[in-house]
């Protein structure tokens, strides 16, 4: 059996993460090879002659400490840049990313397709298409690791975090769970498995299910929000139309952007942040949905626009009559 | 090597001045919380406080009269406690700043 | 080990340990290992500052709601209270300084009693919150006037956590305070030597302070809020 | 000087034989000697623990134990090696010993303090070791929430009590020593006389005092969080369970310069005495030393790349941390530039401190791989991590230790440890070590997750590879600690000054007096000035 060396690159990102790592490895040889080779010269060539031998004592070169004061100084400057700027590209999955939810469970991965495809340990995404995590657990820290991918980020239990990725190379890929998460932390593994858009399109027809958004507008009324939030904004409650991407005014002042987090968290913890002009009414469904629930209702919330497109970032919440499309400039 | 702190006795009367200021300090500062001064109430609450702090450190605890390395000692705790609180919050406070949930 | 004492001529005494030259080098020595003492004391309750800034900026209407909750003219008493003990307590050191025994005993006695009011005080608020249902512990806890309990948990964890740690320090206070009192019936201090009632004083003193932060942050801010 | 007078003349050994004279005594350099009978032990059992890690991991299948009990294995290797062997190990035994005596103090400014710091050490311990035997604990030993406080059945309170009571011990040594050093010092003895070695012990003391309390009372919350059922970090009730992290690594990064620094001291000590020079640009390692411990404090987010710390904090948690690599580096250059022009000696100390020097190059530049974000993201929590960090805790700080042991054995005890021996043991240490733990870069960097009992078949080989480096590894410890022993009855009678070094502790017979010094001596050179022991290295 062949010994791997090198991970495969099997994503955008990869690429640069190693173009990196050569770099760093270039300067950590150099340095080393420096010092071992200067510890062995010195230890050679002046090495102790007779027990006697008292050298002369050489002191401090002041130029020589700049030197090596400054010179790694820029050197690690270059590294904390490169560093970051590849971190930034991994903190900000493309709008155009495809949307896949990850919930995390003691020693198993449970992913959701829009489409309504569940999967468990196994991950089937297309090659070329940036796809987006949105991630959380429902108890001990884990974290989504793809080496192949060059991604990781810990899924963390009460939020939700993100990563994404592009994959660039169909294969079966590794899936680790790479954050403690106790006994059989190890057995808490799958495949990723990168799909030309064409497979991807037939393994997702394949078995025939409701997609999120249904599953959540069945859930919208049998946990009877409907019976509250109407579309047209009547009642105590707002509408929720067009609320996903927009910016929520709340009471007590502050504002806040209605992503994915904000509306899991309305669901769960609806009085810690109240939008404002309205009462704190909105009853907890802590403990009654389950994430992958919350899930369903988040995208079903998001697909409450008449025309997506439009006005892409309004600002909610005036005190009349807030959430009907009119108070929405 | 080692300075002679040669000792400092203050009067009874400096003491119960300060007992004083710290007892009338604490009746302001519980009744300035029942006003309305918006953020500032936690402002003054902990200016109040660091008051109250100083007065006892600086005569009950007599630094008035220490040597300069125990000054030093007194402020470096406080600097490593604002690090511990400052950076701390470094994240909490910019969480989700680049508008991407739990970046 | 009777050789040690021998080393550099002159027997050992409370006042002039055998590792030490002068009687102030001492002094000093023992006066900064206690100041280093309580700065690492300051980072220790520091941690739990710090958990209490971010949750009071996640959820501060939960815990205005929740300090509001505290009974204010009971810990403004007890503040007090505290801020006699330390009163008391400098007194002690002044007679320390002039070598005064039975002014060193009484006023340690007084700083003791003022210590054990505290306590007392506490305990009384502690059973109040038990009764009120507001021990995070407890299956019945409900804190009245928000949706958000858990959040409302946070706070009273944290303030158990706070007052229960400085009850500690009281604790141990109250123990040196005793010991203090008997090695100065037992005329051990005079005006050469009363190095501990003067570092015991510092610690003291200490305690005070984190209570003269913990009362505003705990009790005080926000009050205004809920209404 | 003959056997005779080393029985006659009344040293700190044979003053007292009765276990009373041990457990009450109040002498650093016996305290020292309690705690290196001490950590040896937790030394041995961490190493056992680790040597059953490497069994189970050279097949890919979780064969030779369960999860549950692998992750225990990791847990209290974890926590023994790093609470109960590495922190204390050169500050308590080494510091201990030699401290006082390298600035011409009769002892520590607080001896009963310091024998209250060993025994908090043992109660501690007995409290780690009570949850070892009683069942394990199986947290990591980040004991990271909710797993540590709501999901783990194992004895986390047990073991967090232990790790509270040992960091008080901690924060007493370091107490001890920062006053030591303000109030202790011999005439004469001004700060830029003192040997480094008391410098970086110094610079530990001050992370001590102001970091170990944060440890504290984190573990006091979880504490509470798991017997009072309150929660702080408790996401089901909107705590943050990565606070519990912060909190945690606010102690535990500059708790890694804890265990470098003192080694670091030693280094110097070794490279000065045996190239018989001056440390080459003395103040700029000095400052290096306090810098380090500065700035260590700033950096800990380091930890939480991918923890869902904001993206910000990740910026200057990952800036800052190229801060903190420069001093180390200019540490490594000026020990580097010491040798030049020197008189080299092979002596087994020596060797390790080449050994250092390379290794923690190695491992320090790892850290620059993980300080970087974009790359961090990939390695962290891989085996790559795991390499990092026993290069710079094993190959470095254990490095030095060894090192230290053999420079000051001779003082220590009054004899000579076997040089032939020692010299083949620092080989299978240095090349068992290499076998260890380099091929686990390669492993991590292919995405081999740590606290991992089970993997997949590809990485096998390279585990294999690993593992047999831990033998070699284990041999090359298992060594010393036998003809060290040895040495204690056969080993030849140690001089005052066998190596013709310059510091205080070499002025003063071996072992030393129970006063250290006949008289306080009175200094009036710089540190690591050979001219005045010329004598002595001319008699050889
Ligand atoms: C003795 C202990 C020790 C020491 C000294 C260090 C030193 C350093 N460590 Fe390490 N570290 C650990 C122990 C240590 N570490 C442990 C135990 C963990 C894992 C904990 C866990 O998760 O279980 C860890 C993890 C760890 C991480 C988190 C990894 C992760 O979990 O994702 C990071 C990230 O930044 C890091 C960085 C650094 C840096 C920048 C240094 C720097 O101080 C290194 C400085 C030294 C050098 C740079 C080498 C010498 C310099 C030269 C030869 C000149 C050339 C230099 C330049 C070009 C700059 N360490
Ligand atoms: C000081 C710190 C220290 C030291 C010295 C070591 C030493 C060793 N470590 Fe350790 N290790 C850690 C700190 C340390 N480790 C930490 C903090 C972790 C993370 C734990 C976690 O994830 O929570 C870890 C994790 C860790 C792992 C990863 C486990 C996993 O993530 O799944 C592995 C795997 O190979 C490993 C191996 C080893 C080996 C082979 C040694 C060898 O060097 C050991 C060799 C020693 C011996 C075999 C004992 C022989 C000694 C004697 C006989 C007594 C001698 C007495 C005298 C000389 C007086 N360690
Ligand atoms: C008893 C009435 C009621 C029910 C039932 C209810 N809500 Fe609400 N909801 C409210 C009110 C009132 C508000 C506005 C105040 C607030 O933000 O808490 C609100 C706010 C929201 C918001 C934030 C809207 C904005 O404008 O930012 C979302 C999202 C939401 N609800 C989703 C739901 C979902 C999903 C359900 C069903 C699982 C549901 N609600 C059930 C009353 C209700
Ligand atoms: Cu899930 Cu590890
Ligand atoms: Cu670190």
């Amino acid at each position: 059996m062949q010994i791997p060396l090198f991970p495969e690159q099997a994503s955008s990102i990869s690429v640069e993460v190693d173009r990196l790592l050569y770099f760093l490895v270039a300067v950590s040889v150099f340095f080393t090879l420096l010092i071992f080779l200067a510890i062995f010269y010195f230890a050679v060539r002046y090495r102790r002659r007779s027990e006697s031998e008292l050298p002369s004592a050489v002191h401090t070169g002041l130029t020589l400490e700049i030197l090596w004061t400054v010179i790694p100084f820029g050197i690690t400057m270059i590294m904390f840049a490169w560093g970051a700027s590849i971190f930034f590209t991994e903190s900000r999955p493309p709008d155009d990313a495809m949307q896949i939810y990850v919930v995390g469970k003691q020693r198993m991965w449970k992913l959701q397709h829009m489409e309504g495809n569940r999967e468990i340990n196994e991950l089937h995404i297309p090659v070329g298409r940036s796809v987006k995590l949105t991630m959380t657990s429902e108890d001990v820290i884990h974290s989504f690791f793809v080496p192949a991918f060059r991604t990781k980020q810990d899924v963390v239990p009460g939020r939700y975090t993100t990563t994404w990725f592009k994959a660039t190379k169909p294969g079966k890929y590794h899936l680790f769970c790479a954050e403690y998460c106790g006994t059989n932390h190890s057995a808490m593994i799958g495949w990723v498995y990168a799909m030309e858009p064409q497979d991807y399109q037939q393994w997702l027809s394949g078995t025939p299910k409701g997609t999120l958004t249904e599953a959540g507008a069945q859930l919208f009324t049998d946990l009877a929000c409907v019976n509250c939030h109407h579309t047209d904004g009547s009642g105590r409650c707002p509408s929720l139309v067009n609320v996903y991407g927009s910016t929520v005014r709340l009471a007590g002042g502050g504002t806040v952007k209605a992503d994915e987090a904000y509306i899991r968290e309305s669901i769960l913890n609806p009085a810690t942040k109240v939008v404002e002009g309205y009462q704190p009414l909105m009853p907890t469904f802590q403990g009654q949905v389950t994430e992958e629930q919350v899930v369903d209702l988040i995208e079903y919330v998001k697909s409450l626009a008449q025309k997506p497109a439009e006005q892409p970032n309004q600002t909610r919440g005036q005190a009349q009559g807030a959430g009907s499309p009119a108070a929405r400039k | 090597m080692t300075p002679h702190t040669s000792e400092h006795i203050d009067s009874t009367k400096t003491y119960a001045l300060v007992l004083l200021a710290l007892l009338g300090l604490t009746v302001l500062t519980t009744l300035v919380a029942f006003v309305d001064l918006g953020d500032f109430s936690v402002v003054v609450a902990l200016a109040i406080a660091v008051t109250k702090m100083l007065l006892v450190a600086l005569f009950f605890m007599h630094v008035r009269y220490s040597t300069k390395l125990t000054r030093l000692v007194i402020l470096g705790g406080l600097l490593w406690l604002a690090i511990l609180l400052l950076l701390t919050l470094s994240d909490f406070f910019t969480r989700n700043w680049i508008g991407v949930p739990g970046k | 080990m009777a050789s040690e004492a021998h080393a550099h001529g002159q027997a050992e005494t409370l006042a002039l340990r055998e590792q030490f030259d002068t009687a102030d080098q001492q002094k000093d020595a023992s006066t900064l290992g206690m100041w280093i003492f309580l700065i690492t004391e300051v980072m220790f309750f520091g941690g739990m500052f710090a958990a209490y800034t971010i949750y009071r900026a996640t959820y501060p209407t939960v815990f205005a709601i929740a300090s509001t909750s505290l009974n204010v003219t009971v810990g403004a008493i007890n503040t007090c209270v505290l801020l006699l003990s330390s009163f008391t307590m400098v007194m002690a050191v002044r007679a320390g300084q002039l070598g005064q025994r039975r002014l060193i005993v009484i006023f340690l006695i007084l700083t003791l009693l003022f210590g054990f009011t505290f306590l007392g005080v506490k305990a009384y608020e502690w059973t109040e919150k038990y009764e009120e249902h507001h021990m995070p512990g407890q299956a019945a806890f409900h804190l009245e006037g928000t949706p958000l309990q858990g959040p409302a948990k946070l706070f009273f964890s944290l303030y158990f956590a706070m007052t229960g740690l400085h009850a500690l320090h009281m604790v141990v206070g109250v123990g040196i305070l005793t010991w203090l009192i008997l090695e100065t019936r037992k005329g051990q201090y005079s005006a050469e030597y009363f190095t501990p009632i003067d570092i015991s004083g510092l610690y003291w003193h200490f305690v005070d302070i984190i209570w003269i932060f913990l009362f505003p942050l705990l009790y005080l801010i926000d009050r205004h809020l809920p209404k | 000087m003959s056997t005779a007078v080393l029985t006659e003349r009344e040293h700190y050994l044979n003053n007292g034989y009765s276990l009373k004279s041990w457990l009450l005594t109040k002498d650093h350099k016996r305290i020292a000697v309690l705690y290196f009978i001490t950590i040896s032990v937790f030394f041995l059992i961490g190493g056992i623990f680790a040597s059953l890690i490497r069994a189970e991991l050279a097949t890919p299948a979780g064969d030779l134990v369960s999860s549950e009990t692998y992750n225990k294995l990791f847990t209290m290797h974890g926590v023994i090696m790093v609470f109960f062997f590495l922190i204390p190990s050169v500050p308590a035994t080494m510091g201990n010993f030699f401290l006082p005596m390298m600035i011409g103090a009769r002892d520590l400014a607080f001896p009963r303090i310091n024998l209250l710091s060993w025994y908090l050490l043992i109660v501690g311990g007995a409290f780690a070791i009570f949850a070892m035997v009683a069942g394990g604990v199986d947290t990591g030993w980040t004991f990271y929430t909710p797993y540590s406080t709501t999901y783990s059945n194992t004895y986390v309170i047990a073991t967090a009590l232990g790790i509270f009571v040992a960091g008080f011990s901690s924060i007493l040594t370091g107490l001890n020593f920062i006053v030591t050093v303000h109030r202790m010092r011999a005439p004469g003895m001004t700060w830029f006389r003192m040997p480094l070695f008391v410098w970086s012990n110094y610079a530990t003391g001050v992370i001590q005092v102001l970091g170990t309390p944060v440890i504290a009372v984190t573990l006091v919350l979880v504490f509470c969080e798991r017997v009072f059922h309150i929660g702080i970090f408790d996401p089901q009730l909107g705590g943050d369970p990565v606070l519990f992290q912060h909190l945690f690594w606010f102690y535990s990064h500059p708790a890694v310069y804890i265990m470098v620094l003192p080694g670091m001291g030693v280094i110097s000590e070794l490279v000065s005495t045996f190239a018989r020079k001056p440390v080459f640009g003395y103040p700029f390692v000095a400052f290096a030393s306090v810098g380090i411990a500065v700035i260590g404090f700033l950096v800990w987010g380091h930890h939480l790349f991918v923890s869902g710390q904001s993206v910000y904090a990740g910026l200057v948690f990952s800036f800052l941390s190229y801060f903190v690599a420069i001093p180390s580096a200019i540490k490594v250059f000026n020990w580097t530039a010491t040798l030049y022009k020197g008189s080299i000696s092979y002596a087994t100390p020596m060797l390790y401190a080449f050994g250092f020097i390379g290794l923690f190059t190695i491992g320090g530049l790892t850290g620059l791989f993980v300080a970087a974000l974009g790359m961090d993201v990939h390695v962290t929590d891989t085996y790559f991590v795991i390499a990092h960090f026993h290069y710079v805790m094993v190959g470095g700080t254990v490095m030095a230790y060894m090192g230290g042991l053999h420079y000051w054995w001779p003082k220590m005890t009054g004899r000579m440890y076997p040089e032939g021996w020692a010299k083949l043991s620092a080989l299978f240490v240095f090349t068992g070590f290499n076998l260890t733990f380099f091929p686990q870069f390669i492993l991590g960097y292919l995405g081999m997750p740590r606290r991992y009992h089970a993997y997949p078949a590809e990485f096998q080989v390279l585990h294999v590879a690993s593992s047999l480096g831990a033998t070699v590894l284990a041999l090359g410890y298992v060594m010393p600690a036998i003809y060290l022993a040895w040495s204690l009855k056969y080993g030849p009678v140690a001089g005052a000054n066998p190596w013709g070094a310059s510091g205080l502790e070499w002025q003063t017979p071996s072992p030393p007096p129970t006063h250290n010094f006949e008289e306080i001596p009175v200094v009036t050179q710089e540190a690591y000035d050979y001219s005045r022991v010329r004598e002595e290295i001319e008699v050889g």
